[in-house]
């Protein structure tokens, strides 16, 4: 692993703690799913953890994140609480979104997380936007912009990309590239499948990194964020993951072989740091047990916050649809 | 009828999405113009399991995988038709189409008339449309009925397995830039389907329940919710005839207006947003030609104005029910 | 009142055109979280020259020439009014604006309500619209009554001078995603502006000639056609009220409603296509709210549902008329 | 000018001819906006004759051909007849488009000319669909596809690269790099203004040539098309050129100066084929004659056809909003 030495033990023991508290919390949803607790569109991050977790760690609470529908990773990295996530889940009152959103439409803005979008590259401006406004407000702000490897197909990927290069905007853009697009491989969606190389076109900087690292990620996302805000320009940031599991709920995965998963499972981003930092000694049996321990009374706490919690009266259907003021 | 005949002509069990697959295989095994092109059809089977195996057995040529670039593939798919094709494009859900509206209003809409006649765009473009999946807001439109403000298109809404099944060969066989909508709440659906039955219109509404007392129009995922709340009017002793309308565009004004002038009393159910849905539409057609035979106000049963949330009991109740139908219906007959 | 306070305070004739651009300077000097970004705003002055030497006075800041991106520049439009500013768009005309729908339906109009009311887009978009100077089927549409049927959007069409000043700053003022439409044939009409009048609602419909024996509805473009129609029925001895809605969304039922229940007669002008258009809406509400109180069917004069031809005679054959629109309020009156 | 050697007498008189017909068929046009006889937007290519002339000379009959709003000379350079052309600006039922479409709306069928975009960047998928059906249906044709700098900013241009590579269609994406989008400089609407490096995003093949020079895009165009109906694969041929007037008839030129447009005036194709061509002796002075009276006895027939043309009746308004039939 990548310039692993000049991480301390609280940091390693922090990554991992978060890779692993999202991963159970994930787990913990589909128990719920198949329970009926939870509907809709849901994806999971299963293997992808560390690229959230990697990127947030790097990121500052005057920054702000932009992500996709698969974003409970993201969620919990950048500390929304897990209870207001999982009533969120619930379609609960007291979900982070009052339930209107769901497990696609995670919003938090205290912590400048600014969803959760369940259109393909539909983020990508609200990125730019958000940069825009730092940038001219004097903030010292960048925003991490979170996207599928099938994204890049659209519009809206190569209009943003242009946009942020040319106005010179703080826009890390985070390509999460899973190899698939639902069931389209790159390959076959992409005539260039090398993304980070098309930040050329844009005269963007760019990288690609193993996203199954969360080493390498967090020391490449410190390295671009800092040149992001140094330099006043966006950074293409092409984090090489796969998913472990379905695209969501309803996938019987007919386009890629048991093979290919079981390869990319053994460079499980969780297993790898707990090997290696076992191995080396930064981290101890009782490191992890106390970790499943603390997860797993978070989880039962979130658990109970959700069943506990109440459904928004129908008479407050129509609210919000308008507001009555900007919070300030 | 020998015992083969017999079972041919057998009335099948399908469900709506097996008669929608059944369309495409017959339509592309018909004609070697014709392919379907859209995103995760082939490897995936289709967001909705509509294509589920076509691939392997037409190829992928005709059932062709595309990138997630609806406003290029869309392009193309008017291109094709253009020179020589018979494209069918589906567009995962109608929450993608806001991405390729440009090219359907802007070129596929307006090509035919621009050019002086001299090109014809004879695609079609099928969709998954509707709520009720708990997908939230930016994957549960409505927005059929808002397509139908387009001259140029045709809009079809199938309401039936028979209408998913036979709608698509009609549309191919239309000149004209054919867009279907396929309501996600229908492809579980399982009914009957008549193989003497080989082809439909899509010219015509109809008339799915004959009724004298007030006339409820519907369409696509509204249908069955309102020939639900017949049934319940009918225990009450009122009889309800309900219309289907299956083309939003160009609308089959004269079945509407009828079936009005018949019963004196219209409810229009629309799952859109009430304000500027198809059911507006349908309200001031009947305004203008039957204002003198209605008895009472037309009433509509639309969805409410709200981007649709994800929690079941709020998205229910954005929704029109077959309760909330059947009450509409109630009240124009014995008003408080 | 001194000489100068007089002058300040004597109506001062500006072209509609003016009234927009003195809306934008005055919006962009109150506050600094102001500016507009858009296609050829700033060095070549804008489309229509509205803002014509406004980045030499302002800054290329806050006049923002972008790409040709519309999705791009109308999504960072959303995200920089999520992070604090108050950002105007303009799309150069409603006909580019199909490249940004999704933009603005599905972000803009969702998100207030999806995040459970955490985050505001407090942004303005401003777009001409509009048929009239053949510019033919791709550059001519008519589409601000088709947006008003999206809720989280308020949707506004300044039809007078005193309203391309003031509903400007009425738009920043909102917290909700605020659509402008002028129409490309009022930037030359001239008029007087009220200095005394420092802003509007952006509410109300208002009537902009009282009458007693017909009601014509319009807005935008329609206004100016249907006030010639009023002055023509006049002369007739039919007097019209004639009303400007200003609002396409959210509608001002009362102001439409009270008219119709005092004249019982109602004519709607639309230059939208009729199927589906914002005439339809207006139509169903009367109908629904004020069936009892009418003494005839409504009447719609519309745009003819046809892409909007080059040639002159036949761009105006596709529009309502004051000539139609007075035929329909004679055939109300006086029924052949 | 470049590889002009192998070029023949016929073939120079050819292009010039074309360039010249061009050029004096839109000085007419001026005439005739100004006499209101042409009315809606309308958009001059003077200075950039050398681009579609140099293209259209590299076409068959078979290839297809999508143009912008700007398309006069693509028009006249495919062989639409100028009676034709001319009755549709002015609006006339015996115009190409019975008076429907206008300026920017010029279609013919039977040419494979198939407009004629007003929208920038929408004509791009149209290019990638027809090349689709020329492949699928074992045509042998390539589609030329023009487009502006600025349609490069827009999603479609993205898309459809990447679709016509992917998918290894005969499209020659001809970009007409005039420098400017109306009054957006390239430099202020693209952070890399170098149009040909885009196509490395999507492993597609491209070049720049000097649009000024009808035998180098001729060239250039021969070349690109043999590549793409060889390997079945797209190319992108940027032209470097330059418009001399307005961008439409509205346009008061603030966004650059007179010394630039003087500059490039220098430049101008049909001078310097003229000069070049006459002082190698393949180009008489008597030539030039004969074209320029030949061109202006088109143009006046032109013009006497327009003018006699006749009104579709308003009874026709609805007719082809529907078709009845796809034509054989
Ligand atoms: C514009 C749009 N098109 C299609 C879809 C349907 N869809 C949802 S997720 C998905 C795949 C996206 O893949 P990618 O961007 O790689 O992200 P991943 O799911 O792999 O994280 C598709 C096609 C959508 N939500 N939005
Ligand atoms: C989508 C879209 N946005 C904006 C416009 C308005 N517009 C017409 S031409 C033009 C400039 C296009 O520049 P370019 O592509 O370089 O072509 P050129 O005019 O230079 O030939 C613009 C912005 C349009 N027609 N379509
Ligand atoms: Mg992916
Ligand atoms: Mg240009």
């Amino acid at each position: 692993m990548t310039e692993k030495v000049h991480l301390d033990r609280a940091h390693l023991l922090r990554l991992l703690a978060q890779m692993m508290r999202v991963r159970r919390f994930e787990e913990k949803c589909v128990e719920l799913y198949e329970a009926e607790k939870i509907r809709g569109f849901m994806h999971l991050y299963d293997g992808e953890e560390a690229v959230s977790v990697g990127v947030i760690e790097a990121l500052e609470p005057e920054d702000a994140i932009v992500a996709t529908y698969r974003e409970h990773g993201q969620a919990l990295a950048r500390g929304i609480g897990m209870n207001a996530l999982m009533a969120e889940l619930y379609g609960r009152k007291e979900g982070c979104c009052r339930g209107r959103g769901g497990s696609m439409h995670i919003f938090d803005r205290a912590l400048r997380f600014y969803g959760g979008n369940a259109i393909v590259g539909g983020g990508l401006p609200l990125a730019v936007g958000i940069a825009l406004a730092d940038k001219e407000l004097g903030r010292k702000s960048a925003t991490a912009c979170f996207f599928g490897d099938g994204a890049v197909d659209e519009g809206s990927f190569h209009e943003s990309m242009n946009l942020a290069a040319l106005w010179r905007l703080p826009v890390l853009f985070v390509c999460e590239n899973n190899k698939y697009a639902m069931g389209m491989a790159i390959e076959r969606a992409e005539s260039e499948p090398h993304i980070a190389r098309k930040a050329a076109a844009y005269g963007m900087a760019s990288e690609t990194v193993d996203g199954m690292d969360v080493v390498a990620v967090a020391v490449a996302a410190r390295r671009a964020l800092a040149d992001v805000k140094e330099r006043s320009a966006p950074f293409l940031l092409e984090c090489d993951t796969y998913r472990f599991r379905a695209h969501s709920m309803f996938d019987a995965q007919l386009y890629r072989t048991r093979e290919e998963i079981a390869a990319w499972r053994k460079r499980d981003p969780i297993q790898q740091l707990r090997s290696w930092a076992g191995q080396n000694g930064l981290i101890h049996d009782s490191d992890i047990e106390r970790i499943e321990a603390d997860i797993e009374a978070e989880i039962a706490a979130a658990v109970a916050f959700a069943e506990a919690g109440t459904l928004e009266p129908v008479e407050e259907l129509e609210r919000f649809v308008y507001m009555e003021q900007t919070p300030a | 009828m020998n015992a083969e005949a017999r079972a041919a002509a057998a009335p099948q069990r399908v469900t709506y999405r097996e008669a929608c697959k059944q369309a495409i295989r017959s339509a592309i095994l018909a004609d070697e113009r014709v392919f379907l092109m859209g995103e995760d059809i082939a490897r995936y089977g289709g967001c909705y399991a509509v294509t589920k195996g076509l691939a392997a057995e037409l190829g992928e040529h005709r059932i062709r995988d595309t990138p997630l670039s609806e406003a290029a593939y869309v392009g193309a798919g008017i291109g094709a038709a253009m020179s020589g094709m018979r494209p069918i494009v589906e567009i995962m859900t109608v929450n993608f189409a806001l991405l390729a509206l440009d090219q359907i209003i802007n070129n596929a809409a307006t090509i035919p008339h621009m050019s002086g006649g001299q090109i014809a765009i004879p695609l079609v473009i099928r969709m998954a449309t509707g709520a009720g999946r708990q997908l939230a807001a930016q994957h549960s439109h409505s927005l059929e009925g808002w397509f139908a403000h387009i001259p140029g298109l045709k809009i079809l809404a199938p309401a039936t397995i028979e209408d998913a099944r036979h709608m698509l060969q009609a549309a191919l066989d239309d000149p004209n830039p054919v867009l279907i909508f396929e309501h996600v709440m229908l492809y579980n659906e399982e009914g009957l389907l008549d193989p003497t039955v080989t082809g439909v219109d899509i010219k015509s509404a109809k008339i799915r329940r004959s009724g004298r007392d007030v006339t409820l129009v519907a369409y696509g995922g509204g249908l069955g919710k309102t020939l639900a709340a017949a049934e319940t009017l009918h225990a009450e002793g009122i009889e309800a005839e309900v219309i289907d309308l299956r083309v939003l565009r160009p609308l089959d004004e004269a079945t509407v207006l009828g079936s009005a002038a018949r019963t004196r009393r219209v409810v229009i159910v629309d799952e859109g947003w009430r304000s500027g849905s198809l059911s507006a539409e349908v309200a001031a057609r009947i305004g203008e030609a039957a204002f003198f035979e209605l008895d009472a106000p037309i009433r509509r049963a639309c969805g409410r104005e709200v981007p649709t949330p994800y929690a079941a009991h709020l998205e229910q109740a954005s929704l029109p029910q077959s309760a909330s139908i059947a009450a509409a219906a109630r009240e124009l007959i014995k008003p408080r």
